[in-house]
């Protein structure tokens, strides 16, 4: 089980590792919610990649997972749609005066992960108190970029590894790392997980494997 | 009861009634065009009228929502229409009532279909002979005589537009007070580990005013008077 | 005055009509039970569309195939008696009989001598056979129609209830100057209303001679009456 | 055709083919006696059943689909019936067919319920009078003369399963080959980058069902021959 | 034998049916429009529920408000040829006829009789007023029924075809040897087909004396007759 925001790099690797090993890597991507709901509920997933520290933790304390890495990491761009000529030269600038009327997309701070860290480093370079009111609050990170894509929104705070999802999006800032809590993706190994299951594990952190997650956009956590 | 609820859970369902009942009652006239169209009339182009109708149905809400963004959104096809209306619908409650509406629509619509399709033309004909000019004789006879389908329709579209998740979260997004109706904010707190007592809260409200929906549609079908 | 030159094919009958009925009054049509009599009636109603034709009435052409005319049923200007009641079921008897309109002219005489005084604040549904019938007479009757057809109009009534309305309908014509064409397979009827006759068989019309009226056709009925009196 | 689309468009188009013909076929003959109930009889309960069928309606999917993860879970309640009867449906098709029955079932109900109360009473009558045992009523005159409202109904639930996205990912997530029908696959495909042409032409697939669909039941409409 | 002590309120009208029916033979009911005929045929059926009382056929109890005995109309072994046709849109008219069965017994004979040998592979809504009429008759002729109602079944029919049928209904009570009740408003089929005749008013049965059959209750009618003829 791997959260949405991850599912295209675990879909590459499972295919590398498929063709690799000769064993058939079975990927499902969802809200990182849903999928910890499901295996608490019984759902034989051997790995489980979070978007969210939170989720890993709760399943962590049901008991289901007994232990995490943090697999990944990721960061936080402001981003704009292609056709529009700001840069992030006046950050928070232009943020501040361009947004207007419209909205910035991003996730919804009260649970999506991306708008948990977006919200953070929003409050650290102190434009939150002014924009909170201006916020788009979107279901899922690629919704946000759907805003920013469509032109609804004019600015929209995403990670770094969704550029690729688009070309209509470009990004103009990238936030500094202390701006927010690290951005990790935590790897859990079910309790009831077999060995080929132990052994794709293991594949994700062999260096061919941490390759394709730094293709897409990640950085790996050595 | 009110005090049980936290202000966003309040205003959620604020939100929620007005959007189900506006969209309910913007979608109700050209519903009733529809179905009527449909069910009395072959005319070139009814099978893509009918595809049409029925898409929103069988698109995953998603794209949908998708659709509605790429539409009607600040670079659609409509965006002069629109500003010369004055009508903004990013990220504002018209724009979950469009949502709503076009999710529902299809529901609507087959229901009032089928009541028209079931009301005998030997009564129309009766009203022709009278003299009714045909606009009266829709309105005195086609109309009334379908009525359980229009309660039946309106109901379905009412309650699907209470269930509304979908299309409105990936259209307008979820803004707490604007376009946050129950199930955003159920959604939301199903995301949070233990928002579930909140989450219940909720559903349970989605729940009353379901029943008060169906209880009020069991009342107007009573006033049918075959 | 009405003349007509009407074709229409309906299955495996093919309907003629061509008749002109240029006196006022009534024009009773018989026939046999399929040869077409109230499919006559909707045509001339425009509730159904012929094949081929024309037709005239009081001057205006109500249809014409050549023309391309076909005057909307709405616009005709007529009442019918349907062989079936056909009440609007959402409505009461009263709002039936008035069709939505103020002021009916000698309603209540119409009311009373079709003995439906105690039925106005119902509903169609709780009507009797009788009822309904005498519902959809009325409504007819409260018309001021230019033309009124009625399709067996007193088939369900007893017979001290047609004893009465057949002189009331009689005198329809006279009263407010327009033509009925009044469908039965009653002799007893035909002979008291007919100024006119026609005989319709195998959709094709025949006028019959006046003095016709007082003989019967059909000799059959005369010698089963003779065996059943 | 076939070969435009990868081994997992195809895997998805036959899944949600198979998911929601199944879903359908097997709700009809619920749908249709619920349907009967409602239109013609009054009995102690009614209301609640009838609120009980529109809960799917009411409640966002998402909602739908946690309840039926927490009722038919691997850990749910019914864990030991589900065992016994050799069923599972936690995480595969089975699972998959039971979230769209449960969220398309209210619309077919309605459908096939106003279609009943259509049938004159009478005609009933008729059939009793000569002899046919209620079952054989039912049968042969009230279920006929009902026919289109059970098209229009199977259709509805029909596309509305083809449509299903939020009660199946959340209660059966999204495996593919297993569970990943055709508004799931899209779902993942917007999250993979350059997913956008696979996207469409899963889109696109999803309407070809679903015109299919509605070709049939225009077909098997005109087979009412009232 | 049938034998009866049957309540009902309908709306203004209280229905109250006390009668033995004894002879076997044609049964004939009259009576004004809305006294209740159709009502009492219902009663009989199970198709109404009476308000209290009793109904006895041939030694059963089929309905007993003291008993709590009520036997569904399905079992009650029945055929009615109704007021209005109410055949079944969806069937032919042979399937109509036939109600699903398999051999119908002098089939040919029944239809012929009718003269709808020409309408059989049709559906209802193809029927003019007196087909649908003569079809529902031909349903109630096919069955088998231990007893056979009618509701005005000759109502919208030519006269000619009338005189035919006549004569063919009278002889079935002896064919089957079963009672038929025949409800009419007409003199004539009443005079021709009764071996029993109950006048039926205000919801009150009252048996009328073999005498009387010739002569007609109501002078009026003979007076018109009369002016008319
Ligand atoms: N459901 C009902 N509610 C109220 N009144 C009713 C109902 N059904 C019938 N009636 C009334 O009961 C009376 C008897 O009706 P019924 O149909 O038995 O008359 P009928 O003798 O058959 O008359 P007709 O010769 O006109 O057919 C009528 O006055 C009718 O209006
Ligand atoms: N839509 C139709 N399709 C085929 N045949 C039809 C249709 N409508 C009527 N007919 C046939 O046309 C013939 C004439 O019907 P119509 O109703 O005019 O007869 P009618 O003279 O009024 O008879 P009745 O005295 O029985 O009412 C009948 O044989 C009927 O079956
Ligand atoms: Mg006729
Ligand atoms: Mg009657």
């Amino acid at each position: 089980f791997v959260a949405a925001s991850a599912l295209a790099p675990m879909l590459v690797a499972s295919e590398t590792y498929g063709k690799i090993s000769g064993d058939k890597v079975v990927v499902s991507g969802a809200a990182s919610s849903t999928l910890a709901r499901q295996i608490e509920r019984g759902a034989k997933a051997a790995l489980f990649l979070s978007a969210s520290v939170k989720w890993m933790d709760y399943l962590k304390e049901k008991g289901t997972i007994e232990s995490s890495t943090n697999y990944l990491s990721n960061q936080l761009v402001l981003v704009t749609n292609s056709n529009n000529n700001f840069t992030g030269a006046n950050w928070p600038h232009d943020l501040l005066k361009e947004t207007g009327s419209s909205r910035i997309a991003m996730g919804d701070p009260t649970h999506v992960p991306a708008g948990v860290y977006a919200k953070e480093a929003l409050v650290n370079t102190k434009v939150w108190g002014k924009l909170k009111n201006k916020i788009a609050p979107a279901q899922t990170v690629t919704k946000a970029l759907l805003f920013v894509e469509s032109g609804i929104s004019k600015f929209g705070i995403v990670y770094a590894s969704n550029l690729k999802l688009s070309r209509k999006i470009k990004a103009i800032y990238q936030f500094p790392k202390e701006s927010h809590k690290p951005i990790n993706y935590p790897l859990g190994l079910n309790i009831k997980a077999s060995d080929s299951a132990k052994k794709f594990y293991d594949f994700l952190f062999t260096e061919k494997g941490k390759k394709i997650f730094k293709n897409l956009g990640f950085t790996t956590n050595d | 009861m009110i005090e049980l609820l936290t202000p966003n859970e309040f205003e959620a369902l604020l939100l929620s009634l007005k959007i189900s009942l506006t969209a309910t009652l913007l979608s109700l006239p050209l519903g009733i065009m529809s179905g009527w169209l449909l069910a009395k009339f072959d005319f070139p182009g009814k099978g893509s009228l009918e595809s049409l109708l029925h898409l929103p149905l069988v698109l995953p809400p998603v794209v949908t929502g998708y659709g509605l963004l790429v539409l009607f959104g600040p670079n659609g096809p409509f965006k002069e229409l629109f500003n010369a209306l004055g009508l903004e619908l990013g990220f504002n409650w018209k724009g979950a009532v469009i949502a709503s509406m076009v999710v529902s629509f299809p529901l609507m619509v087959n229901a009032i279909r089928l009541a028209f399709e079931a009301v005998d033309e030997k009564l129309e004909e009766v009203a022709k002979v009278f003299g009714f000019p045909p606009w009266k004789v829709f309105f005195s006879v086609s109309l009334p005589l379908a009525w359980t389908g229009l309660i039946t329709g309106s109901m379905l579209a009412f309650a699907r537009s209470l269930g509304e998740f979908g299309a409105t979260i990936t259209f307008v997004s979820s803004i707490p007070g604007e376009t946050q109706t129950i199930p955003l904010a159920l959604y939301g707190q199903l995301q949070v580990p233990g928002g579930e007592a909140s989450a219940l809260k909720l559903c349970i409200l989605s729940l009353l005013l379901a029943l008060t929906a169906l209880w009020f549609t069991r009342k107007l079908r009573k006033e049918t008077i075959r | 005055m009405i003349s007509a030159n009407l074709q229409k094919a309906l299955g495996p009958l093919n309907l003629d009509l061509n008749f002109t009925i240029t006196a006022p009054g009534i024009t009773v049509i018989s026939g046999p039970s399929g040869s077409g009599k109230s499919s006559l009636v909707k045509l001339i109603a425009g509730l159904n569309t012929p094949d081929s034709g024309w037709l005239n009435f009081g001057g205006k052409t109500l249809y014409s195939s050549a023309l391309n005319t076909d005057i909307a049923t709405h616009q005709r200007r007529l009442a019918i008696v349907f062989q079936e009641a056909r009440l609007l079921p959402h409505w009461t008897v009263k709002k039936n009989l008035t069709m939505g309109q103020k002021k009916i002219e000698s309603f209540d005489k119409i009311v009373a001598v079709l003995g439906i005084e105690a039925l106005l604040s119902r509903k169609p549904k709780h009507l009797s056979g009788g009822e309904a019938q005498r519902v959809a007479l009325g409504r007819a009757l409260c018309q001021k129609p230019e033309l009124l057809m009625m399709d067996e109009p007193l088939a369900s009534l007893d017979e001290e209830r047609k004893e009465e309305l057949l002189p009331y309908i009689k005198a329809l014509p006279k009263k407010f100057n327009i033509p009925i064409l009044y469908v039965t397979h009653s002799t007893k009827e035909r002979n008291y209303l007919a100024d006119t006759y026609y005989f319709l068989e195998k959709g094709k019309l025949t006028m019959q001679e006046k003095s016709t009226l007082t003989s019967t056709k059909h000799p059959q009925h005369l010698q089963l009456l003779s065996k059943v009196r």
